[in-house]
């Protein structure tokens, strides 16, 4: 297993040279796969507890893949390790290969920003910027340069909020800030965000929590959508949610992946006894 | 135009990947702007510190005179009555000429000899009678004391004079160097830690002049001044940024602690003249009215700082406060205060330190003076650290340049120090959510 | 409240021998040490004047002699009877680096130099000299940069009275015109960078001329003579500044220096009569004494005698 | 009796009102904590401050009283031949009697009358003493007995509290008004002479500053002299050189140390930087003096400019330096404290740390970068040494910062310390400048009050 | 209809003297009704804009009444209101009259305070202090003095955090920071912060939106179980959960409040067609 070390802190490359050129090697096996990205013994701490255990997964290209698992499990500390978000808490420190295409995200060739542009995420709790709606959605696609003109940027900015439901909610407030909107709204706004910049990969931790029946309709219409070029990981509680959504289903459970395969299986047949309590809890 | 698809081809094209490229070249400037900007300011400090250092590190240790003084009963108490009047009436200056001449005994005319007793500080006459009325039983004995050496020989032994110049143009004759430089073969005269600098109050001679009356008055006013600046300008703070309804009375506070910064700290001195002592009748030159000036000065910059501490706390964290049944009090002791300390520390650090070296406003209350004692409450006649700094920097004595320096550096040292105490608990109260 | 303790305000060119007077005072045990402050001599005359009570001074330095109208405010106060002292002299020079030829001006160079209008070819015009070869040709073809103090402080006053005065005295000219005019031009200095208001601070004005070999500054004898190594003190009408030279009056440039003593508060204010007993002593104000090692320059021996008799006996100051 | 020791007494008093009232409060509750409107300890605070707060206050004015009062009484317990004398006279007879009564030497020999003067003075105070002993004593003592009788389980003891620390904080607000109210006093009167010498709208709108012509009282009104325009552009150009030094020094050191460097170094960097806040102003001066203006000068020259040898650049530059913390450490401090879920949400779309910096948190933190830029303007406004040292006296109005120029404060300071008498127009002009100054950076800021209105933006 | 004004700040204290009799007066009347609370035309205003128009809503005693609708409805907003949360909002204008025991809670007399206390609330977005887990929950009970002594206080954590269903989870890590938790944690302990000061009425605002199942019904028992001694308003987006929690349900949509009953006549017989569309949807 050729597993290496990542420290929290971003400025602090990580990882020898060695080990990043084994890593590669390593990748090029499993690009054959066709798997978009790929987790192999991916460790979590933070500090000295222990998060994550070993997960490995396998991320298929243009499908969507749910993670579930009780609260606590880890779900989104992974979810965090596919665009290197954890590189921003001090005290995280992951272990283990992550691939995107092929390529190690943790290498030292690889740029985070350019991976981040790649992967995009939309955060659990939302956090929108202390700006106006506009500027909001805009942000993203004005510093990776997307849009040539105001136009275009108006466009990708209409294009988004429709895309995450919210178009007729705001569109007479765009000027407004965005940490003005209820719940719901900074939901989706920062849906809208991550979908602006139109990354390759899209994380999306529990991106429904706050919304309401319509509202899911719209965002699950949206990944419906989405999945036919882009490559979804979601975090979710709801089973019939990751059920309707998913094509593949990951359960952790206390920082452990229990258990993984094709939505279905998973949920009309689950091989882990554990899996089996957690899906067919009386709730849902 | 907005796509269905990935960016992937962009991401990976050429030109995002020169785009990247700039956007990292603008990373690393933006980067290094920051690393100059705090090289530039480190560099400032350096050298303003390297020059006080440099010119005032000599100033530390001072040399002295090693003289084998005989405490003559004649001179000092001839009717051998032992009272103290007459004890510290004696001519106490000529024990010490005395003892000087006995080393130089080819030494007899008149100006000559005063010349050469030149030398001797007329802080010694002093010292020998406070170890007289100190203990009476010198009397009639020899003894081998230590007097002060006067502070142009130090300045020549310290090279700070240069005793290459012609003879005409410095305050030290050549013969008087040849006298000292006998006295340095004969080991009598010794160089060590100027205690004098902190155990002496001002003094018109550079060799006496010490720091003890400035730095206690330091401490007095300093302490007058954060005991009204921080607990005042915390609950102004507090008041008009979580409680005051938002109104013209308080905009009108908040403009005015905005306008009372940009006052010239020298006003601020008219109003303690005006108010406090005319007034109010209080003592001129005392700490308590030179601390309530100063407090005055510095109450915008800790307000100020705070308000912007303030603010900087989420509103969800009050959310959460007064969602259990907390008091707006309450939330604000227990939550903001806490969350917001860092800054409001700031404020008190940069104000304590602005209060420290401040001179403009003490002026108008008489505290530019020259004041030997040290003062033994908040009440006393006292000068501060700064104001010794601005007189000694404007002394003509030559030995007063290294003073001004070291008064310095001890200045800083006490900065230092006060502000290590707040930068600790700045620490402790630091947290990023 | 009581008070214990004297006090004294005024001048900053007068502080350091009153404090030197004062530290000797203290030390001898009976009394504490005065207070000296420096707040120039105006605002110590001001305060001084205030009234009689703990809280206003006993006794004011001052580098010029008290005026008529401050005697008065100072009696509008109740401020009745007030006694001088005169301390001694201070010589006001015009010192430049010693890393450059030994100055020798006369007054009237000075006063061309200096004022902003002056008498070129029998016309009253602004001053144009701007090399002091200008003014004459056998002075250094150097740019005329001078650090003088500024309108407020006494020094300029006098300096102004001393040297302004007198230099313009000699031109015919000037004095052919009416009286308010020949003042304005006695008395204005030149305002176009050639004379440079330098603040009160001496020390930093030494410093300055150390770095600036073409400048001249202007300050208090004092200062020379500490700086003797850096310095040099220009000829004055062919007389150089010393301590001879001037306690003989043979340097044109010296001033007076005094101290004001309210007569009401002897004897309320414990100490004030030995204190003035201690500065007019031989060993203060006298030849050799310490306030000479200061840079005092001392009044001559009968003059001395009469000084403290006169103090002694707080004999009240008339106008 | 000294004043520390009343207030010792009283600060044991406030405890013990405060551990009754608190155990009392138990009692009252019957063991059921939660029938209390408020929790013990605010019945404890409730009672300590009804123990202290009038006492306190029947200190505070009778502190202010009892030495005017005494005077009084000894004054006219003095003998007819020295109450004939002028008041100015018995002042100094009170004078030597204070200091008799307090064993201070006296150097008058002491005249019976005033050693009974002096006994009387010193009885009457003992007296005073007392009185006011008892009388604190019975204040507090009643305040307990009434605090006491009102607790009760349905007592709003945190409301009254805070209701006390309310008006405290209130007065603590307002003491900027009275400071404010302080300053126009002490200018106005001195002012509104200076300007029924010289007409205000010559001050304000005069181009030549140049207070020498009025050496003399003939010459007090000439015109022009007094023209404050110069000193108020003079300030300007200071002020502005200074925050192009400081606004981007302090800021990127402060981006700096709070998004860059590790925490070990922001620890010492930041402390180290606010020491350029408490180095002496003369230490500032000097060195622009001495080092900075040569330099200044010799480069410029080396350009081929004319530089004057005391140039606002150098003055300005060194201002810079010295305010260089009051932005680096306030804004470190705000930044800091904008929430990690922003950084994460601009990061999460690919932003560099520089784009997420000034995009994101310098926006978030923009309100509190502005204070602390605010409290350096104003402190280059009112700095005055460096640039007497640095810059000097000569009132050119000049934009040029190669120039010399000088400030208000410059001028009032001179002014003031200056030796003149003061009732001419010269020294009352410094008056004048303070308020003129005064009101103009009171209109900069009511609208730099709008402004930052405007711009103020709430996050979470 | 008896109504007044409320502004948003603090410390100015609202209607007239008049108008808080009156309303007492008006208020006799209500209280016969068995209500816990009571809402009578409640408008608020967000500066200019309106966000509730006029809305009439019985809160009775002792049962859980769910407010369902969607995004941007104004349940949050409507949910503030009841105690008074809204004050901290500059902007937030309240108009109307709510009584909580008949007592109009926009009187002068009434201590917000207090009234807090007595109103507990948790928040959309869960708002962990960033202190301790422990002092997170002992903060409420400690400001109310609810316990005597250190063991009582460990109790009262404990117990909280039992109720919460996150005891297992954080019991060894107590002084560990709240803010350092996962997402669903982070919202059970704010809703063991709330119940620990034991408030009569609790005010959840989408309480379950970051849980999973297992916690989720954790929760519900909760509920289930505090109704019997208190009372209870509850927003959800999961009709399932309004369903099987709550004894009354009411309907919002924008701004407006369309209909109100008993859950299952709600659920299986809306009056309002908005109703049926909102609750019939397909997803939940
Ligand atoms: N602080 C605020 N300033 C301005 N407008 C606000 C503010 N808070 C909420 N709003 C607006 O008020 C309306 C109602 O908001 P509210 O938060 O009550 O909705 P909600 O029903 O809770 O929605 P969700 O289910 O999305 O949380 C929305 O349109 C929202 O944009
Ligand atoms: N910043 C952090 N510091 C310390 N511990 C953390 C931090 N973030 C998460 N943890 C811990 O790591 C574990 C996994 O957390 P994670 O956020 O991945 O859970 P999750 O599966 O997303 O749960 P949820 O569904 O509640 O969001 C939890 O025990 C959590 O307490
Ligand atoms: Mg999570
Ligand atoms: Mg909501
Ligand atoms: O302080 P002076 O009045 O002597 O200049």
């Amino acid at each position: 297993m050729t597993a290496h070390t990542h420290t929290g802190t971003p400025t602090r490359s990580t990882g020898s040279l060695a080990a990043g050129i084994e890593a590669r090697a390593a990748t090029g096996a499993l690009a054959g796969a066709g798997n978009k990205m790929d987790a192999k013994g991916v460790k979590v701490f933070y500090g000295a507890k222990q998060a994550l255990k070993g997960i490995d997964l396998e991320i298929p290209d243009r499908q969507v893949t749910a993670l579930i698992g009780p609260s606590g499990c880890g779900k989104s500390t992974f979810l965090r390790c596919l665009n290197r978000m954890n590189d921003t808490i001090g005290i995280a420190r992951v272990e283990g290969l992550i691939t995107l295409d092929g390529q190690d995200i943790y290498d030292r060739e690889i740029d985070p920003v350019q991976l981040r542009a790649r992967v995009g995420m939309v955060f659990q709790k939302p956090n929108p910027f202390p700006k106006s709606i506009y500027d909001n959605i805009a942000y993203g696609p004005r510093i990776h340069g997307l849009a040539s003109g105001r136009d275009e940027m108006d466009e990708i900015v209409a294009k988004s909020l429709q895309r995450a439901g919210l178009w007729n909610e705001v569109k007479d407030r765009l000027k407004e800030p965005g940490t003005g909107l209820s719940g719901g709204q900074q939901q989706r706004l920062c849906i809208a965000r991550a979908v602006a910049v139109s990354p390759e990969v899209i994380l999306m931790d529990e991106p429904c929590s706050a919304l309401d029946p319509i509202a899911t309709a719209h965002v699950e219409e949206l990944i419906d959508e989405l999945r036919e070029n882009y490559t979804i990981v979601i975090v979710t509680h709801n089973m019939q949610q990751a059920a309707r959504v998913s094509q593949r289903t990951a359960f952790f459970h206390l920082g452990d992946m229990v258990e993984v395969g094709d939505t279905e299986d998973i949920f009309t047949n689950p091989r882990d006894e554990r899996t089996q309590g957690y899906i067919t809890g009386r709730y849902g | 135009m907005i796509s269905d698809t990935p960016k992937a081809a962009i991401y990976q094209s050429d030109d995002f990947a020169a785009r990247l490229r700039k956007r990292y070249a603008a990373e690393r400037r933006f980067k290094m702007y920051g690393v100059v900007a705090i090289g530039v300011a480190l560099g400032m400090l350096a050298i303003l510190l390297t020059s006080i250092v440099g010119q005032g590190y000599t100033a530390f240790a001072q040399h002295d005179l090693a003289l084998e003084v005989f405490f003559d009963p004649a001179e000092i108490d001839p009717q051998g009555s032992r009272d103290p009047a007459v004890i510290s009436n004696a001519n106490y200056g000529a024990l010490a000429r005395t003892a000087l001449q006995a080393v130089f005994p080819e030494v007899e005319q008149r100006t000559d000899r005063r010349r050469l007793t030149s030398m001797i500080s007329n802080g010694a006459a002093f010292e020998l009678r406070q170890m007289v009325i100190d203990d009476p039983s010198l009397i009639g004995t020899r003894k081998q004391v230590r007097i002060p050496l006067a502070s142009d020989y130090d300045q020549v032994l310290k090279g700070n004079i240069d005793r290459t110049l012609p003879e005409t143009s410095r305050k030290v004759t050549d013969q008087q160097i040849a006298w000292v430089d006998k006295l340095v073969a004969n080991g009598q005269i010794v160089n060590g830690f100027n205690w004098r600098l902190f155990a002496n109050g001002d003094s018109r001679d550079p060799e006496l002049a010490g720091l003890k009356a400035g730095l206690v008055g330091s401490l007095l006013t300093l302490m007058v001044t954060l005991g009204l600046a921080i607990p005042i300008g915390i609950s102004a703070a507090v008041y008009l940024e979580e409680f005051a309804p938002k109104n013209k009375l308080t905009d009108l506070i908040e403009v005015n602690i905005n306008n009372l910064a940009a006052v010239p700290s020298i006003v601020f001195g008219l109003l303690g003249l005006a108010v406090f002592l005319n007034a109010f009748n209080m003592p001129r030159s005392a700490p308590v009215v030179g601390g309530i000036v100063l407090a005055l000065m510095t109450l915008p910059t800790i307000i100020i700082a705070g308000r912007a501490a303030l603010k900087a706390v989420p509103p969800s964290i009050r959310e959460a406060a007064l969602g259990v049944g907390a008091s707006p009090l309450q939330v604000v002791t227990h939550h903001v205060l806490p969350l917001a300390m860092p800054g409001i520390l700031t404020g008190v650090i940069i104000g304590m330190a602005h209060a420290l070296g401040e001179t403009a406003p003490l002026l108008m209350i008489g505290m530019i003076a020259f004041i030997v004692d040290t003062p033994g409450g908040f009440g006393d006649a006292s000068t501060v650290l700064p104001v010794q700094i601005f007189m000694w920097a404007d002394s003509p004595e030559r030995g007063f340049v290294e003073r001004t320096s070291a008064a310095i550096m001890v200045l800083l040292a006490f900065l230092i120090g006060m502000n290590a105490i707040a930068v600790f608990l700045r620490k402790q109260f630091e947290r990023r959510w | 409240q009581g008070r214990d303790q004297i006090r004294v305000v005024g001048s900053s060119t007068v502080f350091p021998f009153t404090s030197a007077v004062a530290e000797t005072f203290g030390r001898m045990g009976k009394f504490k040490t005065p207070v000296v402050e420096s707040t120039g001599t105006g605002g110590g005359i001001k305060q001084f004047c205030a009234g009689v009570g703990v809280q206003h001074p006993d006794l004011t330095n001052a580098s010029r002699r008290i005026k008529k109208s401050e005697l008065e405010g100072c009696a509008a106060n109740g401020v009745t009877t007030v006694s001088e002292l005169e301390v001694g002299f201070d010589g006001i020079v015009i010192a430049n680096s010693k890393s450059t030829a030994h100055a020798d001006f006369t007054i009237k160079q000075i006063f061309q130099a200096l004022a902003k209008q002056v008498v070129v070819n029998g016309q009253v015009v602004p001053n144009p000299h701007k090399t002091w070869k200008d003014i004459d040709p056998s002075l250094p073809a150097a740019e005329i940069e001078v650090l003088g103090p500024p309108p407020t402080s006494g020094t300029r006053d006098a300096f102004v009275e001393l040297v302004m005065d007198v230099g313009c005295a000699q031109f015919p000219e000037i004095k052919a015109l009416p009286a308010d005019q020949q003042k304005a031009v006695c008395n204005q200095i030149r305002e176009d960078g050639a004379f440079i208001e330098a603040g009160e601070n001496d020390n930093l004005i030494v410093q300055k001329l150390v770095a600036n070999k073409d400048a001249f500054g202007i300050f208090g004898y004092s200062f020379l003579d500490q700086n003797m190594d850096k310095l040099q003190g220009a000829k004055m009408n062919g007389v150089a500044p010393d301590l001879d030279t001037i306690a003989s009056a043979k340097y044109p440039v010296a001033r007076s220096m005094y101290v004001y003593v309210k007569n009401q508060h002897v004897d309320v204010i414990p100490g004030i009569r030995e204190f003035l007993a201690e500065y007019t002593s031989e060993k203060a104000f006298g030849e050799e004494g310490y306030l000479e090692a200061k840079g005092l320059i001392p009044l001559p021996k009968d003059k001395r005698e009469k000084v403290r008799t006169s103090i002694l006996n707080l004999t009240p100051v008339t106008m | 009796m000294p004043v520390t020791l009343f207030l010792a007494v009283l600060a044991a008093l406030s405890f013990a009102g405060f551990q009754l009232g608190r155990s009392r409060a138990v009692a009252s509750a019957g063991g059921r904590l939660s029938s209390l409107h408020s929790v013990p300890t605010y019945h404890g605070f409730y009672v300590a401050m009804w123990v202290g707060l009038p006492a306190l206050i029947l200190f505070a004015v009778w502190g202010g009283l009892e030495g005017s009062i005494v005077n009084a009484m000894v004054r006219a317990s003095l003998p007819a031949s020295m109450t004939a004398l002028s008041p100015q006279e018995i002042n100094l007879i009170m004078v030597d009697v204070h200091n008799l009564a307090y064993g201070n030497i006296s150097s008058r020999v002491a005249d019976p009358a005033l050693l009974a003067a002096a006994e009387h003075y010193k009885h009457l105070r003992s007296i005073g003493d007392g009185a006011l002993a008892v009388l604190m004593l019975a204040a507090a003592g009643m305040g307990l007995q009434y605090a006491r009788q009102r607790i009760q389980p349905g007592l709003r003891a945190r409301n009254q509290v805070e209701k006390v620390v309310t008006v405290f904080l209130i007065l603590c607000s307002l003491v900027a008004i009275l400071t404010t109210v302080g300053i126009v006093l002490s200018l106005l009167f001195e002012a509104i002479r200076f300007f029924n010498k010289v007409p205000p709208l010559d001050f304000l709108f005069g181009l030549q500053w140049s207070p020498q012509t009025a050496i003399r009282a003939d010459q007090v009104a000439s015109d022009g002299a007094f023209g404050a325009v110069p000193l108020f552009t003079g300030t300007l150009l200071i002020a502005t050189i200074a925050m192009a030094v400081a606004v981007p020094l302090g800021l990127m050191s402060a981006i700096y140390m709070s998004e860059y460097a590790p925490p070990r170094v922001r620890g010492t960097v930041k402390p180290i930087l606010e020491i350029l806040a408490g180095i002496p102003t003369v230490v500032y001066g000097f060195f622009a003096a001495l080092t900075m203006a040569p330099f200044v000068r010799d480069v410029g020259q080396s350009l081929g400019l004319s530089v004057s040898s005391e140039s606002a650049l150098a003055a300005g530059v060194v201002m810079g330096v010295m305010i260089i913390p009051f932005v680096s450490s306030l804004s470190d401090d705000i930044i800091n404290a904008v929430p990690q879920s922003l950084r994460d949400g601009s990061y999460g779309l690919g932003a560099t740390r520089s784009e997420t910096i000034r995009q994101v948190v310098l926006p978030a933190a923009l309100p509190g970068i502005v204070g602390g830029i605010l409290l350096a303007v104003s402190r280059a406004i009112g700095e005055t040494m460096i640039v007497v040292m640095a810059a000097g006296l000569a009132a050119n109005l000049s934009g040029n910062p190669l120039d010399a120029v000088s400030t208000v404060t410059v001028q009032i300071a001179t002014l003031l310390v200056g030796d003149q008498e003061f009732d001419s127009a010269k020294t009352l002009s410094a008056f004048g400048l303070g308020l003129v100054l005064f009101t103009v950076t009171l209109c900069l800021n009511i609208i730099a009050l709008r402004v930052v209105r405007k711009y103020r933006e709430q996050y979470d």
